[in-house]
């Protein structure tokens, strides 16, 4: 309510009580008993359930549908007339946004009149640190293309937060979208009402059908070649990940379910993780010591070259093509 | 010796990994975290007496290459210190709000929950170790989503609300120290904290690229200061430490807040240098808004009548009294600054946890006014309460006595304006908090009403261990002044 | 010194569009808008970033036939700090749209503000 | 070369600023994607292969499905009160 002026208040104060004299308490309909000391960690939930008379609760939730419907337009009044009063605080947070987000633009302009060149061969963020990566790049980290040498050797440890980053957020998507475990039997996945079945048109059918190896190829492709072309991890595993979505869209759940499914997807996602961090801590770890690792190179431009740049690549890409895959289906799967 | 913060980074990791998988063994989950929370806590506390007796700082290599090519952690007395004391309060705030967890987040996402604060620690570690300017963005991420995420696990419409709020705002302050690192890497062409140093410093000397890199200066002061809940940028704070459930109240006000600010401190000294910042006029306005803060802070949290919210308001005043110090400018007064941060890290744990005991023992009610009695009803909260009270009111023996008392030392030279805001800052405090006090302790009528709650081993060792610790930073507060003293020049 | 804002169109136009990616976030109420607005403010980032690397005339940093010239290639470093950028902004777009949903389930709303009515229809404590 | 690149630009940020303006969000996701699409281009023009293929696959496939899975899962939700809106609100 902060963001209103007195008359804007006064609107709401008006509003809730008229909703208030249209609603009354509805019923709980899951009781919660109180907790136990030895709750903590068994996993089942003593739900009781409570269901009120049905007449009343369907008498109930057609009030509920009533307001629900009325309330939007009501809402927009009332933000309309806070937005259009002078006084208002809202309108003042407007203002100021408005003119911050100028003077940052004007900031940021002259700072960027101040700046060095674009295009400039002398400009000073072409270093010593720059040069190096270009130039004994090959030579240390065996690896062609010297963006991956700088992210999977050079500046690993920023590219295994980044991995942890992914793997955070799909915590908490996990956190907020998973439903309850299921079980992915044959006779679950059947006994589960609405189980995408897959698009019915034929011709996409059929084109799917000859371009989904192609995609999964093409991301395959670009992964192994981190090293040497453009691409690596990322773009492939995401290129993989979109092949899946794509089979699982066209082809439904059933079909889908015989290649990945959620729960593989996080033991995969899991394993690649660990497969990295493991890499990179020995060599991290030989690295601060000053041990020699002892990782071949191989020879430069080769597939099997870039000493541990090739295998990261690829548990990049098995991490991205399961994350995106298992973000698809928990965006999918969730339901209200 | 030199490989400890590295592992305890790893551990972190993989323990946060192998937690997702653990399915619906939250039990597990729990003794995994602990265990990890205190390996990493002793092994922090190694490093200690090696720093004291050694001095000096280490700089470790991650990988096989070099200082400007390769990312690099660096760690002395200071960083070892912070580790161990941010350590310490996570594992407490999750044994004391064990019993708020249960209740408020559903038991097949517990497991979830704790790979989240390990993610939080990981993060964290990051922050106070890194060596390299975007190390630390990266970490910062991880940190922000990690925050939003035990923020939201209570799933109620206030805490998505609060969550969403803190996000956005997060992420634009995001937003903003990424195009700073983008600005101070297109003039100086390094990102490992020492380069850029030696750039700056020339850059400086010689008068080009001055104003790309003040703006960069301000841009970082910004974000940070909106991650860390600086005054004017505090709106999300009291929302997301309000209404979180405790053990995510007591890690967000007693660490992760912290945990910029330390990044904020190592920015100003050891990339900018302070002198250059103090030329910039950046410092004046830390100073000046850690001021506002803490008088600010206080009059908006005596007008709360949400014990939770007017717990996280009077963080607002706290981490303005920690700017106030930083933005003194002298290594006394930052010394002083962390160690009114080592208190307030172990202190508003200890208000947000007993809190927690305080509204459970009043049917759940976070209305002050509902509370008459609460502390008779749980002791243990009872005390806890009366003992974070009186450190943030400052009354001698207490934590925050001692750590106002080095502040005002510090700030002595420097003029007038410091004092009279910390006296009235205190006088505010007591404002708001001796009211509850009372109330919690006052005879109730209905006492009989209320069921008699058990207490719980762990929550009754928590709120011990955090009384303890304050009384100890109060009594014995000049020792770790000491080591800050000693930390802070090799900084 | 103006004259530099027309060599440096890439990053004006960065600029430009951080602002409009800010302004985005901040006045939209719209919460899906909103996210739209976080993902411009980070790839203009990214292109200001990415155009600090680039150096006029030069082939881009994938060494050819082994000729390790750094005067050859463009700078490597901004290229990888955009991949870790872009992979941190999509991580974060799925957690907030994920939050968005569950905020949109709760309430049938897209929007932060328009919700303090609803608490109250709800029942629940609201300040 | 450098008007193509100026022109795109242009574009790019006449994207941004109908994002604000279209109320329809379906539209709004749609010209991001766009944006999206542009800025892998913008990347190609400038030397960076790697960003272009990375933005291409991740920006514009990944975060659009995104979006799009999370208006089809609100239109979803928005059906189940019986009203078919396509306002912002």
């Amino acid at each position: 309510m902060s963001g209103l002026s007195e008359e804007g208040k006064k609107d709401v104060k008006k509003f809730t009580d008229w909703v208030n004299a249209n609603s009354e308490e509805i019923p709980p309909e899951i009781v919660y008993p109180p907790k136990h000391d030895d709750h903590h960690g068994h996993g089942h939930e003593h739900k009781e359930i409570v269901i009120p008379h049905e007449e009343t609760l369907r008498e109930k939730m057609a009030k509920r549908e009533h307001i629900d419907e009325n309330f939007q337009e009501e809402w927009q009044n009332v933000m309309q007339k806070a937005n259009d009063d002078p006084s208002s605080p809202e309108r003042w947070y407007r203002l100021a946004s408005s003119i911050g987000g100028a003077l940052i633009v004007l900031v940021l302009l002259i700072t960027v009149a101040n700046l060095p060149r674009f295009g400039s061969p002398d400009a000073p963020a072409m270093n010593e640190v720059a040069r190096r990566y270009l130039e004994s790049g090959l030579q240390e980290t065996g690896a062609v293309n010297s963006v991956a040498g700088m992210i999977l050797d050079y500046r690993a440890f920023d590219t295994l937060g980044e991995s942890v980053v992914l793997f955070t957020a799909t915590v908490t998507v996990i956190f907020l979208l998973q439903q309850k475990e299921r079980n992915h039997n044959k006779e679950d996945i059947e006994a589960v009402d609405g189980n995408y079945k897959g698009i019915r048109s034929l011709p996409a059918k059929v084109i799917v059908a000859i371009t989904f190896p192609f995609i999964i190829l093409y991301g395959i492709y670009i992964v192994l070649n981190g090293h040497l072309s453009p691409g690596g991890g990322f773009s492939g595993g995401a290129i993989i990940g979109a092949g899946l979505v794509l089979n699982h869209l066209v082809f439904g759940q059933e079909f889908s379910e015989k290649f990945i499914n959620v729960n593989k997807c996080k033991k995969l996602m899991a394993g690649g993780l660990f497969v990295y961090i493991a890499l990179k801590t020995y060599s991290i770890l030989t690295g601060a010591n000053g041990i020699n690792s002892h990782i071949p190179l191989g020879k430069a431009g080769s597939i099997f070259s870039g000493g541990l740049i090739f295998p990261l690549n690829i548990c990049v890409g098995v991490v991205v093509a399961c994350t995106v895959f298992s973000l698809y289906s928990l965006f999918t799967d969730w339901s209200s | 010796m030199n490989n400890i913060p590295f592992i305890s980074i790893i551990i972190s990791m993989i323990a946060s990994i192998a937690m997702l998988l653990l399915g619906k063994k939250s039990k597990t989950a729990l003794t995994l975290a602990k265990g990890v929370l205190l390996v990493v806590a002793l092994l922090s506390l190694l490093l200690i007496p090696y720093f004291i007796s050694t001095g000096g700082s280490i700089t470790y290599m991650l990988g096989h290459y070099p200082a400007p090519w390769g990312n690099e952690l660096r760690f002395g007395l200071l960083e070892s210190l912070l580790a161990f004391v941010f350590c310490t309060v996570l594992l407490l705030a999750i044994i004391g709000g064990k019993n708020d967890i249960i209740e408020d987040v559903q038991s097949r996402k517990h497991n979830q929950y704790f790979a989240l604060l390990m993610l939080l620690l990981l993060s964290l570690l990051a922050l106070i170790y890194t060596n390299d300017i975007f190390t630390a963005y990266v970490f910062i991420e991880i940190n922000t989503l990690a925050s939003c995420g035990i923020v939201m696990v209570k799933e109620s419409g206030e805490t998505l609300r609060a969550t969403i709020k803190y996000l956005f705002m997060s992420l634009m302050a995001s937003g903003l120290f990424l195009i700073s690192i983008a600005l101070l890497y297109s003039v100086t062409g390094q990102l490992l904290i020492p380069s850029l140093f030696a750039s700056i410093t020339n850059l400086l000397a010689s008068g080009t690229y001055r104003w790309p890199i003040v703006v960069a200066c301000t841009l970082m002061t910004i974000s940070l200061g909106v991650k860390s809940a600086m005054f004017p940028f505090h709106t999300w704070l009291p929302d997301a430490h309000g209404t979180a459930t405790t053990s995510s109240s007591s890690i967000l006000s007693g660490v992760v807040v912290k945990g910029y600010i330390i990044l904020l401190i190592k920015i100003y000294y050891r990339v900018f240098g302070i002198e250059n910042i103090r030329q910039m006029g950046v410092l004046q306005a830390v100073f000046w808004l850690g001021i506002a803060g803490m008088i600010f802070g206080s009059i908006f949290a005596i007008r709360e009548k949400n014990l939770k919210r007017m717990v996280a308001y009077s963080s607002v005043a706290q981490i303005g009294y920690i700017y106030a110090g930083i933005g003194l400018g002298t290594y006394a007064g930052l010394a002083a600054a962390l160690f009114h941060m080592i208190v307030h890290a172990y202190t508003k744990p200890l208000l947000f946890t007993s809190a927690g005991g305080l509204i459970a023992a009043s049917k759940h009610s976070k209305l002050i006014a509902n509370m008459t009695g609460a502390g008779r009803r749980n002791l243990p909260a009872g005390i806890g309460f009366l003992i974070g009270t009186l450190s943030m009111v400052g009354v001698p023996l207490f934590g925050g006595f001692a750590s106002k008392v080095y502040l005002a030392t510090s700030a002595s030279e420097t003029g007038y304006a410091f004092l009279i805001a910390l006296a009235l800052s205190s006088f505010l405090n007591a404002i708001y908090y001796l009211p509850v006090l009372f109330r919690i302790f006052a005879r109730s009528d209905a006492d009989e009403e209320y069921e008699k709650e058990e207490a719980d081993f762990g929550y009754v060792m928590s709120i011990s261990c955090f009384s303890i610790i304050n009384i100890l930073l109060g009594v014995g507060g000049i020792y770790i002044m000491h080591l800050l003293n000693q930390g802070v020049q090799i900084l | 010194m103006m004259l530099n804002l027309f060599h440096n169109y890439y990053e004006v136009a960065a600029v430009i569009l951080f602002s409009i990616g800010l302004l985005t976030v901040l006045l939209q109420r719209n919460l899906i808008k909103k996210i739209i607005g976080l993902n411009i403010m980070d790839t203009s980032v990214f292109l200001f970033l990415a155009a600090k690397g680039y150096i006029a005339g030069r082939m881009s940093p994938i060494i050819k036939d082994g000729m390790t010239d750094a005067s050859k290639y463009i700078n490597p470093i901004p290229s990888g700090l955009v991949l870790t950028g872009i992979v941190v902004a999509v991580s974060v777009t799925a957690f907030s749209l994920s939050l968005t949903l569950r905020w949109y389930q709760q309430y049938k709303t897209l929007d932060l503000d328009g919700v303090v009515l609803k608490n109250v229809w709800r029942g629940e404590k609201y300040e | 070369m450098t008007t193509v690149e100026i022109l795109l630009l242009l574009f790019l940020i006449a994207c941004a600023i109908s994002v604000f303006f279209i109320k329809n969000l379906l539209n709004a996701v749609i010209v991001f994607m766009s944006y999206s699409t542009i800025m892998a281009v913008l990347w190609l023009s400038i030397e960076s292969p790697d960003l272009a293929i990375t933005e291409a696959a991740v920006g514009c496939g990944v975060t659009t499905l995104l979006f799009i899975l999370t208006l089809k899962k609100i239109n979803a939700l928005k059906e189940e009160g019986g009203e078919e809106d396509e306002r912002t609100f």
